[in-house]
């Protein structure tokens, strides 16, 4: 079985889930603060990071 | 784009300030919605439940864990999972109401303490508002003394809303407790719009029952709730099963009459769960979401003609405004008639409103940031500066 | 990973091919998993309620819709969605059992009908099973004479199950019915095991009420369910709310008095209609499942002294082994003693039996692809061959 | 408002649903047909421009 990739997946749900978050508490404009910003991009690089894990795991 | 055939995805509170009077309380934390994604098959809290099979006593997830901190976060002795605030006034009235007994209720009780009232062929009682539209303890009294004359029987429960899903009003529980008390009356206070929300300690008010709503006010998925009770009480209204198989000689175990065995088996009780941390915070900042409703209650007076039917100033976020001699009189002669509010208000990217209402309606704005309580209280004063209507500020 | 604070993250059906004898009809689709994602707020379906205020009445998202189509799905007149097929057995309970009426089970009723019966304060009565575990129509005629002559009452109700939860057999309940109903006792069919997963028609079979599982059978999160009934009897279980609010004089529409209102407000009711496609279509494979699970059953009996208690061949995916003279016999001697075989199981990547389980255990394989079937027969002959068990194959 | 940001997280979600979903239908092992690899490449690639997406949008 694939347990990291299954990880993988979830993780990658989650991150998107935090973005969503973000998302919702800045309505209705969605204008990020400097710190959010920053945060968005942390996530958005480990969402980054579970999809090569996925298309390593699933497509080799 | 949808999820499922025909099923739009749902963006609400993604792309607008939601001030929907029922659904503010209830928007999932992220948390939850992590959890709620781990969680949605049936029956996923189940992987681990052992003897004796109660959902209350499942370790992995911490469900038992998590039904002793609520009866402590309530102040309370027990506590269970319900699935909805109504599922809990329908287990206290099925077991404490006969047929034919009076039952207290308010001028303000929602329907579905009604409709418990109703399965349990009880007689239903409302004790009357004052004009400011409180229920108060002078009134419980009389209403006590002449409901027992005229039936011959002691109600045998009264229902009271700490917070009332009409106005939003506070009402002295406490105090109509203490009436109740001594009139030997068991009392369920309807938490569904504070439970989750505002700090309640159910010792404190001498509840006997306290009912509250995961959908409503707990950041959870519907449907949802709390019954917690006392030690003294739990004995009735959580009494394990007593019937047999008469061939079979097949007994229950521990499962609750009343509960109908285990009541949130999946994504419901996990969403609660993962957002509980959060509600144990949210509940003491409670003030700061009072100041801005009242923020924009004050932007909303400055429009000539104005009025706040609730308690004012507010302290609670759920509020009906009357706003027939301002926005009302635009909808009048406005091309898109009362439709022109919440139309306007959508266009900025604020939504929860009745569609049309223009005359008398309830927002709630609970959740909201500082930032975006001054942005509420600008848009409604633009929107009727736009239209023409006088704003005194 | 957690989804919460201390809630770790579920990954069952990620991981493993899980048998586990109640999850297996609840498992999401993905469309559900979809829905769930998007509706997981709190009264997420209730943006777009308007007039008259029922969830059977919203069209966005298609709820009403979604109402109807699951009425003909089942051919009976009227559905409602309940939080949990015990929600159903409660409204009817409640509707028809007076205290003091006798109610008719069976020897393979479930808890949770006893309870609806104990809450309504009515009298249980078993029909008994034959040798082969199955209710027949001469038992429960034998039982009706008997228990209208000792209690001097025709029993109030009549529960029967399709497909029982203790061996998973057919019981022959158009037959069931039709002598229920030479005695005029309306029958409720439990199908919290075959609807969703089987075809089911409500008319052909006779039944007054068909009640079904969201969670254990349609793909739907927890708690959820379907009750379904005649246009006759709806009137007596869907009767809307009489009740009146003494001084206010306030009334409460058509509101459902057993629904308490409205049942299911967000993500279980959304998560049930996305997966309602897939779950019309997959009752129309069921032959299929029938045989993958035979060809486990088959392998299983390959092993010496393993016994099949459910009806064999297997008509259900729900199946009940018993295997003491088999894989308990390793289990007296082996140093994980009892767990020796779900251990087993779950190296090879199988789970969902009770754990410690080798002598009488049940899964359920519905679900599973032809390919799976094939590796988890495999892997009990492999387990039991590793053991030293003669196998016959 | 960015509606585009909104939709993205949504499609993400969706698209890592869509992954799910396939390892639950492969389980224990895992093992992707021929047309399963396909079609998770498909998804991963789409998954790789809603992430790009977001970026754009909430990181400007």
């Amino acid at each position: 079985m694939s347990k990291r990739s299954v990880d993988a997946v979830f993780q990658g749900l989650y991150l998107l889930t935090d973005i969503r978050g973000m998302l919702r508490d800045t309505v209705p404009h969605h204008h990020l603060s400097v710190e959010q910003k920053k945060e968005a991009e942390k996530i958005l690089g480990k969402l980054e990071k579970q999809v090569a894990i996925l298309k390593e795991e699933l497509l080799a | 784009m949808n999820c499922g055939e025909g099923i739009d995805t749902r963006q609400i509170d993604e792309l607008f300030i939601n001030l929907d009077p029922i659904q503010a309380g209830g928007r999932l934390t992220t948390d939850a919605m992590k959890a709620v994604l781990a969680y949605g098959d049936g029956y996923s809290v189940c992987d681990h439940c052992t003897k004796p099979f109660r959902l209350d006593h499942i370790s992995k997830p911490p469900l038992a864990e998590f039904h002793r901190d609520l009866a402590s976060f309530l102040n309370m002795d027990v506590a269970r999972l319900v699935p909805g605030a109504r599922r809990g006034f329908q287990a206290v009235a099925s077991a404490l109401v006969k047929p034919g007994d009076p039952v207290l209720l308010t001028a303000y009780s929602h329907y579905t303490e009604f409709l418990s009232v109703e399965q349990s062929r009880g007689m239903a009682f409302e004790i009357p508002a004052n004009d400011s539209h409180i229920i108060t303890p002078d009134g419980a009294a009389a209403r006590i003394e002449e409901v027992s004359k005229t039936t011959g029987k002691t109600p045998a429960l009264m229902f009271i809303e700490q917070v009332d899903y009409q106005y939003g009003n506070q009402h002295p529980v406490s105090d109509l407790i203490k009436v109740a008390h001594q009139y030997d009356i068991p009392v369920l206070c309807n938490g569904a719009y504070t439970i989750g929300i505002m700090d309640v300690n159910g010792k404190e008010l001498g509840a006997d029952f306290l009912v509250g709503s995961g959908h409503k006010s707990m950041a959870a998925p519907a449907p949802s709730g709390v019954l917690a009770t006392t030690s003294e009480w739990a004995e009735t209204v959580f009494r394990t099963t007593g019937i047999k198989g008469d061939l079979t000689g097949r007994t229950f175990g521990v499962k609750e009459v009343e509960m109908m065995g285990c009541t949130l088996m999946g994504v419901t009780s996990v969403g609660m769960m993962a957002s509980f941390p959060h509600v144990k915070r949210r509940v003491k900042e409670f003030d700061a979401q009072v100041q801005y409703v009242n923020r924009i209650v004050d932007a909303l007076l400055t429009i000539e003609g104005t009025k706040v039917q609730s308690e004012y100033p507010r302290k609670h976020t759920l509020t009906r405004m009357n706003t027939t001699d301002s926005f009302d009189t635009v909808a009048r002669t406005h091309k898109k008639k009362g439709f022109f509010l919440t139309s306007a208000l959508r266009e900025r990217g604020i939504a929860g409103i009745l569609a049309g209402s223009t005359r008398v309606w309830k927002f709630n704005s609970y959740g909201i940031t500082s930032e975006q309580a001054d942005y509420i209280a600008e848009s409604f004063i633009e929107i009727a500066e736009k239209e023409g209507l006088a704003c005194s500020r």
